[in-house]
């Protein structure tokens, strides 16, 4: 049942989004942190509408325009172009963010260098000497959505793990992630800690601990 | 998919329960959103904790509302206007409780209700009867008062155009309350003379964004209260 | 000198409004509190352009309407139908107060129940018993516009005097008036207490002194 | 009467003195008012604060300003971005101060720096680093931080139209910051690609009402910051 080989496994990163998008409910108000999470706008259900909302001031964000449509001031939060769907809404700052802080957001997809097992992020620095803090709207975020859902590798591009018993880097937020989205497995937060719902296809239970820096309970059926 | 149109005002507010509290826009008779008040009657829920600039006039809407008896306490910044009876009748029998707010207190605490901030200081009211009770702190050699978040279960707010996502725009100085209003309630419901077709509404000219409203109920030629008081009418 | 006689003498409420507008620079932005500062808006002199703030949310405010142009829409803080001037703005009540509040209203005209010799104002309750208790926005504009001025009757109806040492009516607020136009003077508000800087025509010092609850000090010239 | 349109770029911004502190418009190039930062570049005032979400790109724009050692400190959320190398080399010399604020907050002192409000609290950096030394206070069970409100003495916004009452509309998601700006600066200057008379604007969709405003200045086609930098222009 177990399999302890280091070849590609797991989920790529479009069926983890594929997988996220899967749990989001139709009507959601959703906002996709830069990276791998905006990959989820490629995969909603059919049958399913979800509103994006970018907090540099658009609700009702749409894909990435043509080369011939592209407007520079018409932008996500990662600073890329993007377009506006019918029924978008421009707003300033401080409106984007009374829908953060304010609860009205539903859903909020980021990445993380580090999540512990009672919730904590850590996503915007890596503490080191030499960097450049930087944090944008992470703390607003995960502070003020409903629901946070993390997407991230199972391990760093070296090997150690970001599910880790304590955050070692600074936090972004204390319990605040409720799932955790992976290559191997999805993982949900409790008050007990880590517990796995959802395995990828040929990962094994204990293949994943192996990667895990914390406890996993196997979720009770 | 997303459509928050629903049937009428009676389908709109059904879910609004005794004791609950309830955010109504309008300055007076503009922006008033008589239609669903008046479906809020017919309803009938109690006990209801009820935040306008004021507290109506004549028999219908508002005033309505309270003199049916469905308001324990109002929070207003001005509760007599031209043509009030009800609620002073009430508060001087004492059947009516009454927090009394400056306007832009009132209007401050909303928004910050809306926007996930707690408290706030505002030199408003310092040194005034209003402030007592509360807490003062001084920055930068002035003093300021602490006020409070407001939030509440429902708001009822009228528009002139809306889509079926919930963005919504308004008429003139109707829109008063009602924007902030939207971001402060977990259910707010907006009723609306035109209903268009999504992209109806240019997005940089959106003034409250479908995110904050959760039905829409067209009301194409909405009551004036103010016509209503002339001629005595009386709701229901 | 003086002038002891009781017969209709100083300022009429025009006159008093006509010399509240002399004092506005032009290019303020005002805001007209509801009865008789509402006249000030008709003596504009020649060549000065003021912007008009209603707290209800407009800025731009121009005169009332003609009957066939009556919007029960777009009224101003008194709830009377106004008109909306070219370059007029409308806005929502915290984004109203924000211009109140922050100052960045350069004068409000208001009305008085009561004003103390050190700028108290006393504008809102008689604190009877049997009242109903209103406020309004008048907290708020006197908290946050830069300049207050008070246009009211030196005394009330029945002949008390409504400049005081002290209000004995509630605070709307402390040490907030700067400048008093009443019928019979123009009173400045000093450290030191009422300054009368300007007779009304035929009016002496003694007989506005008689008429006034605090000591009045001559302007030094 | 009232005409807020100055000549040009170097007269709007000619009293931007030493240790001034500066808010300017713009996330990343969007809503960037380039022009008006050149002419803050060639009039040379230093030891200025700047308050902006980024802290510019290449070698033009806010990142010139930087470079000409004109800013002491930088207030914002995320002073790295592409092609950002001006800030973090001077940073990392210990040569230019910064104050990071977490966007939404950073957002919320500055409207609450235009509205009067000197302090507020809100749940965000709560546990984490960008709390320390703050102070935390609770409230229905969370614990929040307190912030300041942030005003500065000039603020440089770019915008779409205007009018000579310095009302403003903006492009698009170019209106990020500049909104808040404009209420918190005692002195607001904003570039725009056209001016239209008085009514060329509807009442109903001013973003900015002109009483922000202090000066408007018309730069029909303003630079791109982007193509700038693509390009590897310096300035001056």
């Amino acid at each position: 049942m177990t399999n302890n080989k280091e070849p590609a496994i797991g989920w790529s990163r479009e069926q983890m989004a594929q997988r996220v998008a899967l749990d989001i409910a139709d009507g959601s108000y959703v906002n996709l942190g830069i990276g791998i999470p905006e990959l989820v706008a490629q995969f909603v259900p059919p049958g399913r509408e979800f509103i994006y909302h970018t907090e540099n001031g658009l609700l009702g964000m749409g894909p990435a325009p043509s080369a011939a449509h592209l407007d520079p001031e018409l932008i996500n939060a990662g600073k890329k172009p993007v377009t506006a769907n019918p029924g978008a809404a421009y707003f300033h700052h401080a409106d984007s963010f009374v829908m953060i802080r304010g609860g009205h957001i539903d859903i909020c997809v980021l990445g993380a260098l580090q999540v512990s097992q009672f919730g904590d992020l850590a996503n915007w620095s890596t503490g080191a000497a030499d960097a450049i803090p930087a944090v944008g709207g992470a703390m607003d975020l995960v502070a003020g959505v409903k629901t946070i859902y993390v997407m991230t590798t199972h391990t760093t591009s070296d090997g150690q793990p970001k599910l880790v018993p304590q955050c070692s880097y600074p936090l972004t937020g204390k319990s605040v992630v409720d799932r955790i989205y992976t290559d191997l497995a999805i993982i949900e937060i409790s008050e007990q800690g880590f517990v796995v719902s959802e395995l990828a296809p040929g990962v094994g239970f204990d293949y994943v601990q192996s990667k895990t820096g914390a406890p996993l309970i196997r979720e009770s059926n | 998919m997303i459509n928050k149109v629903v049937g009428g005002p009676t389908e709109a507010v059904a879910d609004i329960f005794e004791g609950a509290t309830v955010m109504i826009g309008g300055f007076g008779e503009a922006g008033s959103p008589i239609e669903l008040i008046h479906a809020l009657i017919d309803l009938g829920p109690r006990q209801l904790t009820v935040i306008n600039n004021n507290t109506g006039s004549g028999h219908v809407g508002l005033a309505a509302l309270i003199a049916n008896g469905q308001v324990a306490k109002m929070i207003c910044s001005y509760p007599r206007t031209l043509n009030s009876t009800v609620f002073p009748e009430l508060y001087l029998q004492k059947k009516i409780e009454l927090e009394l707010v400056p306007q832009g207190t009132l209007a401050e605490r909303i928004r910050a209700g809306g926007a996930g901030i707690p408290a706030f200081y505002t030199r408003t009211s310092i040194n005034t009867p209003l402030a007592h009770g509360k807490e003062v702190r001084r920055f930068g050699g002035y003093d300021y008062v602490m006020e409070f978040g407001l939030q509440a279960d429902f708001a009822l707010v009228k528009c002139r155009v809306a889509d079926i996502h919930g963005n919504l725009i308004y008429n003139k100085t109707a829109r008063n309350f009602a924007p902030i209003m939207c971001t402060a309630a977990r259910c707010t419901i907006a009723q609306t003379q035109q209903i268009v077709p999504l992209g109806g509404i240019d997005p940089e000219n959106v003034v409250t964004p479908g995110i904050f409203v959760k039905r829409v109920v067209e009301v194409p030629a909405p009551l004036l209260e103010s016509k209503l008081v002339s001629e005595g009418k009386h709701y229901p």
